[in-house]
């Protein structure tokens, strides 16, 4: 086993679907945010609308924390069976630790097994509920802020948050502030504080989910038109534009199904604005043709591909990095697709934004692609209103003479028409064409026409690796070993990674955010190392393949397909096992 | 002033002689001239099959994309700019087969679009299987031993769908033809028009004669009569009717969007996010 | 340049869309297999119904012949275009021969400039059949009588062909072959024979194209239903299957769409039957989702997949390789789906049969690929009834008690009960379930369940693998030079392969029919040789990147993407070339 | 004789409790109790949605599939085996979005599947969003301004389609929604119900008060007259319809494929080629 830090604090809230475990958990990470505390979140959860089990976990830290971490001081549990599961020391939740800490439940829960290293600290959160509503939820308010009270949190800043949460003004949430104030006496009152101390300070932190965060980056980016047919886990980002839609000037759809939100988005980027859309694997299935189509007509497209556990309906509400063979093989025939994994929460904001540029410059479909763990879980973020660039790529003036829509350059791009420009129509082709959009297999294919055009598109290929940024590492200088890691999995990679140097390890990683085309500078990075690792949340290790395929190395593979993502101590485990074998 | 030189294309049609598709290629050039509507502001977007060909002989800003999704395309161009003239065009096998769904639901959404089929009653690109309007009966690749399944019936399937403007035409009469295609132009919503037009080479059955000793010119007393619409639409057999069947005028969906009524998207400047806006994620 | 064999006629016959150039071809591949030849067959056409260029080649021999060929003995053109393409040295047709050989054609055409290795013999083509009918495509069959008394074919085996075709009794098939008789002796008054003689004989020889065999196939493989939605070059298969439905006792039905046809095939297999369905590319994207439920619920599904020039719409009567990345990334998360393609017609008609079984026995979705090439040219085949035993699985008795649909086991493959089965009530699921079918994604996630049922279904790949045959080769043994290459290019690496080794080239070839799963004993094959050289009808070398990620071998790429096929002496030249690099 | 017991599952439904699917897991029960047909040849189709999740509830063969692919697969099964008792179930989105050009062209074949729609005007498994049913102005996460697109009328498109059967039921009453789905499964032909189901959770518009307060039983008085059934269909507003609107007799789809009518196609014997079957390609 691994030591934790003791300069940060995991807090977990449990309960089952229905009792609000998962706004409970916001609360307390967002009054940690308020604290200055850094913080990630973790959403556990079923496939159901009410019952079953379900929990959430908040990390937090006055230094940056990069997932959720492992050990447990404080569980809040909603229900019994919550705190059987996470005192349990053989705890069976996918890879998260059990408690070693402080348990806050009713008093009315009894039937328990004693832990050893639990404290108990049951209360009366019905009673005191009760006295200000009926509303059964009511409870959870008083659970948080006495979980507040046993680490210190200044009770005003918790008090703001419910206040917010429940509507600011109004009867419910003064109701549900002046429970909070009695459950948080109520602590201090009966129990010591927890024994952690946490600097708490005044930085100024914003708490984002994944979802969100690439809404909020295409808005940056420019986006104009979201066009999609709800899926988990790409809804969240749905559900943020939709309710940001006016705010920002917004044309959000809900279509009968992908393959018209698809088509619908293509139509938008067309005529001129910039937009998108999103779905998961079984969605995304049935977007594959038109993906095609986009490449072939060269017009710019963004697709925010939210990958859960498959495969087909799957594990609906639960992680995995399991579509990226799906991704690269859409669509017939060769074309370029450019795919990028943001690899934390700051960065699905900034990628997406860039996502949008990359499109409409190599007018080219372009995919954002996260997994479940990335677009449901947040994170505490400082500059989420980072600076972009707006480019919208290489346009003809109206009335040019002889416009070519497909006019053949060295970089593969040609100056992209919009329907009412003067004098630029032309025909956009999902058939081969020549310059003008001119069909050429009808009548007479000219295998020379198809040759040329087949490889000016794929020259786009090169162009954009050309300006592609140095591929990212961690601690990789001085490394024997090399992990390669894609998109979500950074933040738990290089907690191992700092887990395993403590032992003297000379391990790093390489951070995959761009996904394909593959940088070359890979090539170089893997060189004379003793052993490559690669870390994949699927059973094939679908990357890897790919990996292997381009640099023909030898590779170690880590998977993991519970449905969950990793866990720090549990990854650095899987990477020494795979430095010794 | 705009001429109909103003909307030939370069490219010659390479449709078969004589194919349905010509007269159709003629009235939209002719409609859009009467109507002085600029090539520079219309769409023309299309699927797979014979009749999607057609935007390559015409000159406008032309989308040939994929067979059955003419509709979703042509919703992204109008939403994306409601400024622009959009016509969807396909055949009876993309727009009944594999795009039954967004016709019904575009129609439901009264998108302001143009929707015409070209109604051949096969499937003619792939040479000659059965088409969703195909007759019982029809002997084609696909059915060797004649089609058993009943053809949709495109009218009374767009009146139930909710569409604003139903329409049925014949290409053996351009003249008809440019004047409903025009009028179906003007309706402000999602105007739909099913044009018989003979596929000369497979369709044996449903050919020029066919349609000539049936068809009739149907002159409705109310076209906001949705009984009367929905009875018209029925009539199939040895009289078939051809006109405007249906007319109601109805909010279009870029009306009722917030967003879109401030005017064409692509004229929104793009948001620039300020501080502020992020307040509640603090 | 190659030389090319003696004993042997390659055909061609030329005109525009709508003059009836392929049914005239298929006279003529008919007349040479009813003379006792083999034949392989090769359609040129647009996607276009009327006009434009056309032509169909067909090469004949008493030796086996494994493709189109190289040279042009005999053209017939049906008008002026073909005439000066087929004839112009410097000919563009996608890597066919300029015509050295005889010239047959109308003698109105006259406008046309005299190559050197041509032999111009016009006739009175259209005098001749307007003597008989209107019809102007009768003169088709004058030219072809002409083009078999030039090489000495037996009149009255051309006269029977003819006049099957035409319907054997009545009016039209008289007129054909009187006109053909007049046509035959004429070129016999008028010119001299052609310069090779063929052996003729008894042999008895089926001509079919790819496409049907595919259709015969499933039909000796037990199918009972298609369905699908017509696109080509899938159709030849649907039309031989809908005109074939009450002799072979099936159930054809065209669906609204791609996806209506999967799940319909999906839903006939999981009753009981034998199910089919098929498609090009664009249609199999649609079916995309559908693949990876198939795999989910354990239900046998056998996919034909025909692919066409993409990306897109692309070139819909042009030949390419370039599904293959669709296939293997069809649908979300990890599954076994086995990949079959066929090498040559025989083999369509054997690996469908096959694949039937396979699917039943392994309860996955099986592929069976081929390209247009395939699908739309005929070969002879001699013994096209052939052997097959259908093995319709592992199926559980009536009234089993405590029957697991999904039971674990080594193989991974559980006994399938079907609806009407007594007592087998089961529910098949989407999402993760365990062995009874149960959901365990709903109310609580046992990740145990998950890993160990994910476990049992790939562990079919493992018992697949085990019983897969030994990879073919072709001339491998002393081979220096290996040319991979999959499915219908066989036949044109093989003589690639002969003409090489003329040349004392030590070169051979592994020849791909199982796609995927890899068979493990290419990685015995291809140890200590010079060089690895992939040949695929693709631009970027789709299977030559699958077979670098599993065996990490250094590749030469050959690759053709204009559409059309290889040719023998073309692919040769780029084999030394690549063997040269 | 089989009782309901004999439906039982072994796996508790895990809806939300009073969610509207329950009553329509027992009428199904209680309808295949009173036919008489036995759990071995009932296969129970679904999509994915809350009340998809039903065939693991009750003991006969179920299939859980894709969103909105209910019907294809159906089609299949029936073909495959028609002595079986098919019954399709999903949602409003499984059904009238994802699910549409099925729902259409299935109905337009005949195939004799019952088809029923928990009707919820709502996505209840993705958690609220509005669904093609939705009311205008419904608020939910997808359309936080207000539902602003027209609703579906799931009745008038299964009489548009061709269904020779339609209906509607109420899940609050569980004894005419059981006699609705046993005249279902009886007719021969698609028989297609709209069950009006609430949604406890997030539909707070269309609860059982609701619609207690507007459902009433409608009686046919003929209920082969299509332009009755297509008025009575329109109807939705105070006054809100339960019963049969429809009911013809119509060839099945398997009546008329001639292969299909020599029974069910399990029981039809591989077929063994001959060599004489290949003489055609000599
Ligand atoms: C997804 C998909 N499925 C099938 C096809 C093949 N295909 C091309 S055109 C066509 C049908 C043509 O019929 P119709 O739409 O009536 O047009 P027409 O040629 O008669 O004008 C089909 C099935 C395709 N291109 N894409
Ligand atoms: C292809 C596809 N798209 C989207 C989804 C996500 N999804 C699951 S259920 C559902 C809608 C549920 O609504 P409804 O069909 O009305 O069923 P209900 O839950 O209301 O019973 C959606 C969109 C999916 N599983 N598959
Ligand atoms: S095949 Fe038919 S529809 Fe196509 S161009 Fe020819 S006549 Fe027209
Ligand atoms: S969310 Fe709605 S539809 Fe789903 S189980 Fe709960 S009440 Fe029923
Ligand atoms: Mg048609
Ligand atoms: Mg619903």
């Amino acid at each position: 086993m691994f030591n934790m830090s003791d300069n940060e604090i995991v807090f977990r809230v449990a309960g089952a679907a229905g009792d609000g475990v998962q706004s409970a958990g916001l609360i307390m990470a967002k009054t940690f945010a308020r604290s200055g505390l850094y913080a990630v979140t973790y959403n556990y959860y079923q496939d159901i609308v009410r019952g079953g089990e379900s929990w959430y976990q908040v990390r937090a830290s006055p230094k940056k924390v990069r997932n959720q971490g492992d050990g447990l001081d404080i569980l809040v549990t909603l229900n019994e069976d919550g705190l059987v599961r996470h005192t349990n020391p053989n705890i069976n939740e996918g890879g998260a630790s059990s408690l070693s800490g402080i348990a806050i439940f009713d008093e009315s829960i009894t039937n328990y097994e004693k832990q050893q290293k639990v404290d108990y600290r049951p209360m009366p959160l019905s009673t005191i509920a009760g006295k200000y509503s009926k509303n059964p939820l009511l409870k959870n308010t008083v659970a948080l802020s006495a979980a507040a009270a046993s680490i210190g949190i200044d009770f005003e800043v918790m008090a703001g948050v419910i206040k917010e949460t429940f509507g600011n003004k109004g009867a419910v949430a003064d109701q549900n502030v002046q429970a909070a104030k009695e459950g948080y006496d109520y602590f201090k009152a009966h129990y010591p504080p927890y024994g952690k101390k946490l600097d708490f300070s005044k930085r100024k932190l914003y708490l984002i989910g994944g979802g969100e965060a690439v809404g909020f980056g295409a808005v940056k980016g420019g986006l104009k038109m979201y066009t999609a047919y709800p899926m988990t886990p790409a809804s969240s980002c749905l559900h943020y534009l939709a309710s940001h839609a006016r705010k920002f000037d917004l044309f959000v759809k809900v279509s009968e199904d992908e393959i018209s939100a698809i088509n619908m988005a293509i139509g938008g980027n067309y005529a001129g604005v910039r937009a998108m859309t999103g779905s998961s694997g079984g969605g995304f299935a049935l977007m594959t043709e038109a993906v095609g189509m986009a490449a072939m007509l060269e017009i710019p497209l963004v697709i925010y591909e939210a990958q859960r556990s498959g495969p087909s309906t799957g594990l609906p509400t639960k992680t995995e990095q399991g579509d990226l063979n799906q991704v690269m093989g859409a669509s017939q025939g060769d074309f370029l697709k450019i795919i990028f994994a943001p690899r934390n929460v700051m960065e699905a904001a900034t990628l997406t934004a860039e996502a949008l540029n990359v499109a409409e410059r190599f007018q080219t479909p372009v995919f954002v692609m996260v997994d479940l763990y990335l677009a449901e879980h947040s994170e505490t973020v400082e500059n989420l209103n980072f600076d972009f660039r707006i480019d919208r790529g290489e346009r003809p003036k109206d009335g040019q003479a002889n416009y070519k829509r497909y006019l053949i350059t060295d970089t593969g791009i040609s100056p992209r028409a919009v329907p009412g420009q003067e004098g630029l129509m032309h025909n956009e082709d999902s058939d081969e064409h020549n310059e003008y959009g001119d069909v050429v297999s009808d009548a007479v294919t000219d295998p020379k026409d198809r040759i040329k055009m087949m490889e000016k598109r794929m020259r786009k290929m090169q162009t954009y690796i050309n300006e592609m940024p140095p591929t990212e590492t961690y601690r990789a200088d001085d490394a024997e070993y090399l992990v390669f890691q894609w998109g979500s999995t950074q933040g738990v990679v290089e907690e191992a990674i700092d887990l395993l140097r403590k032992k003297n390890i000379k391990v790093g990683a390489v951070e995959i955010n761009r996904v394909f085309p593959m940088n070359p500078d890979i090539g170089k990075i893997i060189k004379s190392r003793k052993k490559i690792i690669v870390v994949e949340n699927n059973y094939s290790g679908q990357y890897n393949s790919l990996l292997k395929s381009r640099f023909l190395c030898q590779t170690e593979l880590i998977t993991k397909y519970d449905g969950e993502s990793f866990f720090p101590g549990e990854l650095a485990t899987s990477i020494e096992n795979a430095i010794k074998r | 002033m705009i001429t109909v030189n103003d909307f030939n294309g370069k490219v010659k049609p390479d449709w078969c002689p004589a194919c349905g598709n010509f007269s159709q290629l003629t009235a939209i050039k002719g409609a859009l001239t009467e109507l002085q509507i600029e090539p520079k502001n219309t769409v023309i977007v299309s699927g797979i099959g014979c009749s999607s060909n057609l935007p390559e002989f015409i000159r406008a800003y032309g989308f040939h994309g994929l067979h059955g999704r003419v509709l979703p395309v042509a919703s992204g161009v109008k939403w994306a700019n409601s400024d622009l003239t959009v016509i969807g065009y396909g055949g009876d096998g993309d727009g009944f087969f594999e795009g039954t769904q967004h016709f019904f639901h575009t129609a439901k959404r009264n998108v302001d679009i143009t929707y015409i089929v070209s109604d051949n009653q096969i499937f003619g690109l792939t040479t000659g299987q059965a088409s969703p309007t195909s007759e019982i009966g029809f002997v084609s690749k696909s059915t060797p031993d004649g089609n058993i399944e009943k053809p949709v019936n495109p009218l009374t399937f767009g009146l139930a769908a909710g569409a604003t403007f139903v329409a049925r035409a014949f290409s053996g009469d351009p003249k008809h033809l440019t004047e409903i295609i025009k009028r179906g132009i003007q309706h402000k919503g999602f105007s739909f028009i099913d044009v018989m037009s003979p596929c000369v080479t497979f369709n044996k059955l449903n050919t020029y004669d066919y349609f000539r000793k049936r068809v009739y010119k149907y002159e409705a007393k109310d076209l906001k009569d949705f009984s009367a619409a929905y009875r018209i639409s029925e009539e199939w057999g040895d009289k078939i009717p051809i006109g405007i069947f249906y007319e109601i005028e109805s909010k279009r969906y870029e009306e009722m969007d917030p967003v879109e009524v401030e005017g064409p998207l692509v004229t929104h400047p793009i948001y620039s996010v300020k501080d502020e806006d992020l307040e509640e994620l603090v």
